[in-house]
């Protein structure tokens, strides 16, 4: 497990690091940014686990995927948009959703069905989406999203501005035709999206291996859209920052698409229903001692952050979640009034006259 | 007024659009470079370039996440698909994504897009390439479903679903594509939402939909001719939103009324407006609604089978006529 | 006679059909080593070995692509969707390939295999994991539609559904997977085509299917101790075919009829059953038939929305003694 | 243009040719197979010409796609597969189902919607079928044909058969999802399946390199699927065979599906309607000099092969097709029985008691 940064391999902007840099916080990465990249996967991790002891208490209903384990692809990617970019994610999207901004009371809200959540309880877990934040939607049917993202990414090079979009699945999302569609249409119109796979190792309950017929199921596809293969370390925040922000700034250069592989695991099952009984022994174990918290958590201090610093960053991000959790739990459910908004853009529901 | 073929008022409709407001993009399969598959958006590269009109690949997931991702950011875009058949490949678009992320995100986003496709039978092309799928879109919560009769309204409605804030389904009768008819001038935009009372009558009320139009126009005046029936029509032109006060004002007035969907029979949207007539029209009605649809079978491709199959003016001709026996 | 539960019918149906028959096959996401994300298929990879039994990439369209291919080449395969939303994913095999290959090849091909699939609302998967799509299924010609509402007939009707030699459509209403109910030991076939009065009546027939029984049936009680008022409730079971025999009888002998859907209006299944009696029942009707359905919305997740929005006993209740007043 | 046959590149089966054979018709593929090749070309060509004759002349009705320029693809895949193998082609498969030995006079009858027809005129000139003959279908949907190709091998797999299903498309085709999904699959489950996509330069009247982000649409993807990249003259019935019997071999032997890229040209528009006019000026000239059917009858001579067995073969395909077409037209309409038949396997089309 690397404790230290990597280089930053073939990143261009590492060049732009300041070229005697007294500490290695002075790198091209810098200070402020890991500090933020630790706060956003603190938060993640404890408003997904609060998620997880919400539902042992019947207050979650439904479903949920947590994405424990899988904080610094989210926290990297954050760090490195543009705060007009878009972010398009899956039913997994609680940490994609988030870190663009959305608050926790909304996020926690809306997995309790509750009025104050970010979609009124009328999406649920599997849909969150915060517009003002760029963060235009979680999908929950397999491979959607890809398209959509390419289409946001079609108004952006329209209108000329600027905006990149940036979209997450997971490897089992590789297998379907929408994956194949989108990659193929976005590499030729040249579009600014960047497709980003979290490679967890499983599809539901099945190992990614058993139902790919490559061993990197999004890098060794890459090729089949005139693109480069490109693997991260997702439990590596900085190194995912790196990548993300060489593939977004040559998107928003006009360079076209790019597609990223982002190794990472999944602590929890794949949904609230599963123990994930299915992972051979020690498996979990490996991965634990990769969890890329504790392990950021480390290199901060390494770095000469301080310990008081840190901890900190940990108390708030804890009352936050603490906070956010109290207000949601204060929220009433939504009224009746919501069951017929919004199916038009008039606001009403009405299929007749 | 000029005259001009129903394929050809698909092209004015999208370049008056495409004049006034430069959100409007329009993306499709041959759509661009060769005008269509059908012809009916020759021109429009021409006058709009490469940047808003634009050739894609086949596929149609795409086009339609395309069109669905530049909606919610902003655009107003035309997705055309070839052939309304062609909606089985991106139905997860059209079916579950496109009219429920509005309502899902409790009104973050809108939706303003149109996706238009050639509809229906009558042109030999197999079971593959003749389905009237209207009533796959009508069954669908969230999308807006238009299928015009004429080129006036080709036109008309074109436009109004182009700047109509939510995903409309335009479906364009193949087997109309030719028909010649008198459209406006100028800038037309019609209203969606709205039926119209083409004929009116004293003994029967035809509600019929795109290409069963005129031959419903036709079955009237037979009826009229040869058995002195008089018999209104009505054509639907949006199946959503539902003009149920037109609909039903012309079935109350004559307590007899029939149908005609080119749809195979079950879940048309004959079936819908039965149910409705039967909830709210049922002490106005002197015999019972009758529905005259395409068998429920896959459409055959040989000329004699496939004429056989869809209703036609004799077999509506006949069945109003029994029907009032 | 054992007690088992909805979901456990469902591996019972099939270990049974794979015992008997070396044809049957079984493919679909995480079916084989983790028996299904409903648990609905356990044990079948222990008994019947991973040729027999497969688990599948996240790949829809080469699923029922491969179900059809083999059954056209002899297998009896049997493929799982996970949720009945995701037809959209691979609709064009559902309703263009599967159900029109016989009949545009003049019957050169049978296609024996059955789709079964997680349909339905009321656990809170919000409104892209929750659609009742029976009438998508209904509406394209050349495809038979089951939706069992008990165990003993999830195991009689997907037995027999296996053994059928054409497409069958199986929709497991996914409230109902708890559900217990007693289910006959030993081979158990029943016949596909019949519904089923559960509850005699004599002064409203309610029409219901899936879990959408149940509801009714307590709709029916609740009428009977409160009201005195006496309702048969016929359970569907089968969309097509459709045992119009016994809707319609049952209708006849009260004159008053009410259909329970699930899914939203339009379109509806429901729709087809009102326009049907509209046609062949009306002298008999003394009343209009009503449609109780989900709202014509996307479904809502949160759980307050969500039980306003499927038809409740409550509602069917109030509706029922509402329209016999 | 290759007037004598090329060495069979990478070809297995080239060792097993007679080492001292004194013909060159004595190689690997030898004269019976040649001739055979021949005559499928030519029945193709004169058929597909003889069906765009009709079409002039009001008999043919909807839509018909012409495969000519193409033939070499179908003519050598039929001549190295075996008979109870299976084919699965699209709406432009009037070569396919004829050269597995469906006769000409119910292609034609189909084309011209008459009882005679395959299908009795119920399916028309995109669902030409033969189960008799191993044509199992033309699909006119894009790409759903290639998992549908991929279950029948499975079913072959499955019961031991050793039937190998060879799957043909276009090179629009490799930009649908169902295309992506159906070779993953099959190259996981190692299905005898091979996949070949005969490209033409279009996808209807859009040239494929306008849409698709790399330069060999189908021998570029191979690799997302574990697969070598193959890519052969499909203009050249023997080099076409030549691979053919290969993948074809190494499928039967349990190793797996391939994906096979044959260039070639259509010489007629995309369909009836098209007159092909966004062709760039020279392109068709070009190809026709390179058309398939000259080319192999030259070899054949230049093989030693008299003029008059040459001659006797063009005469008798041209009296074939001329008596189908008489044939045809002799037949009636399909009478209104056939439109309430095999929607069921029990021959009917009810759906209710
Ligand atoms: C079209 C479709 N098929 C199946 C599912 C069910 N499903 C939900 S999540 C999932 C696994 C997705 O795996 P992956 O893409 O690796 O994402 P992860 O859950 O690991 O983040 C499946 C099969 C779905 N939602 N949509
Ligand atoms: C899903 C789908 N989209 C579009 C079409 C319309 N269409 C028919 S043929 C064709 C071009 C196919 O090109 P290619 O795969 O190269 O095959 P070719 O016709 O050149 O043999 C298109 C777009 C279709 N039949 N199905
Ligand atoms: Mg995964
Ligand atoms: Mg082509």
């Amino acid at each position: 497990m690397a404790r230290k940064p990597k280089a930053p391999a073939k990143s261009k902007a590492a060049a732009k690091a300041p070229a005697n840099s007294g500490s290695r916080l002075n790198d091209d990465i810098g200070e402020d940014k890991r500090l933020k990249m630790f706060q956003l996967q603190l938060e993640v991790r404890h408003l997904e686990t609060r998620a997880h002891d919400l539902f042992l208490q019947n207050l979650v209903k439904g479903t949920s995927h947590l994405a424990v384990g899988q904080e610094a692809i989210a926290s990297g990617f954050a760090t490195a948009m543009r705060s007009d970019d878009y972010t398009f994610c899956t039913y997994r999207g609680h940490a994609h959703t988030m870190v663009r901004g959305a608050s926790m009371t909304a996020v926690l809200g809306e997995l309790m069905g509750r009025e104050c959540g970010l979609l009124n309880g009328k999406g649920g877990s599997m849909h969150l989406t915060s517009v003002e934040h760029g963060a235009m939607g979680s999908y929950a049917i397999i491979g959607a999203h890809l398209p959509i993202a390419a289409g946001a990414a079609w108004k952006s090079q329209y209108l000329g501005t600027g905006q990149v979009s940036v979209c997450f699945f997971g490897d089992g999302t590789t297998n379907i035709g929408a994956f194949h569609e989108a990659i193929n249409m976005a590499a030729v119109w040249k579009l600014p999206v960047v497709f980003v796979c979290e490679n967890n190792l499983y599809m539901e309950y099945t190992p990614i291996g058993d139902v790919t017929a490559v061993e990197h199921p999004a890098a060794d596809r890459a090729s089949a859209y005139g693109l480069p293969s490109i693997i991260v370390d997702g439990n590596d925040a900085d190194a995912v920052y790196r990548v993300a922000r060489d593939a977004i700034e040559m998107a928003r250069e006009g360079g076209g698409p790019s597609l990223i592989e982002a190794k990472t695991y999944r602590h929890f099952g794949h949904s609230r229903a599963d123990p994930a009984k299915y992972r051979p022994e020690g498996e979990l174990e490996e991965w634990m001692k990769k969890d890329p918290i504790p392990m950021y958590r480390q290199r901060l201090l390494d770095f000469g952050i301080g310990e008081n610093v840190v901890s900190s960053i940990e108390e708030m991000v804890m009352k936050a979640v603490d906070d956010a959790t109290e207000a949601a739990k204060a929220s009433p459910e939504p009224g009746s009034e919501y069951l017929f908004k919004d199916v038009w853009a008039d606001g009403g529901a009405s299929w007749r006259n | 007024m000029a005259e001009l073929t129903y394929r050809d008022a698909v092209a004015a409709a999208i370049a008056q659009e495409m004049r006034r407001d430069e959100t409007v993009v329009f993306l499709g399969e041959d759509v661009a470079w060769a005008g269509g598959v059908f012809k009916t958006t020759v021109g429009l590269l021409d006058e709009f370039g490469e940047k808003r009109v634009r050739d894609t690949p086949i596929s149609e997931q795409a086009i339609i996440g395309a069109a669905m991702g530049a909606a919610m950011t902003g655009l107003r875009p035309i997705a055309e698909i070839m052939f309304s058949d062609f909606f089985a490949v991106c139905w997860d678009l059209i079916a579950n994504q496109i009219p429920k992320t509005r309502y899902m995100t409790s009104g973050q986003v809108i939706m303003p897009l149109v996706i238009r496709t050639a509809n229906g039978g009558g042109v030999r092309f197999g079971a593959q390439h003749s389905q009237s799928i209207e009533n796959w879109a009508m069954m669908i919560p969230g999308l807006k479903v238009v299928a015009p009769s004429t080129p006036a309204d080709v036109k008309g409605l074109l436009a109004a679903s182009i700047r109509d804030d939510d995903p409309v389904i335009f479906f364009e009768q193949k087997s109309l594509y030719a028909d010649k008819g008198e459209v406006p001038d100028g800038e037309y935009v019609e209203e969606l939402g709205k039926a119209k009372v083409l004929r009116e009558g004293t003994d029967a009320t035809i509600i019929a939909l795109a290409a069963m139009v005129p031959r419903a126009m036709k079955a009237a005046e037979r009826l009229q001719a040869e058995d002195g029936i008089s018999a209104s029509v009505v054509d639907v032109r949006c199946l959503v939103p539902l003009d149920t006060q037109t609909i039903f004002a012309e079935i109350r007035k004559t307590g007899r009324a029939f149908t005609v969907e080119e749809n195979p029979r079950l879940c048309g949207w004959g079936a819908e407006i039965s149910s409705l007539a039967m909830e709210e029209c049922f002490w106005d009605l002197d015999l019972p609604l009758i529905r005259i649809t395409t068998p429920h079978i896959p459409l055959p491709s040989a000329d004699a089978l496939e004429d056989e199959a869809l209703p036609s003016v004799e077999r509506i001709y006949n069945t109003v006529r029994e029907g009032l026996d």
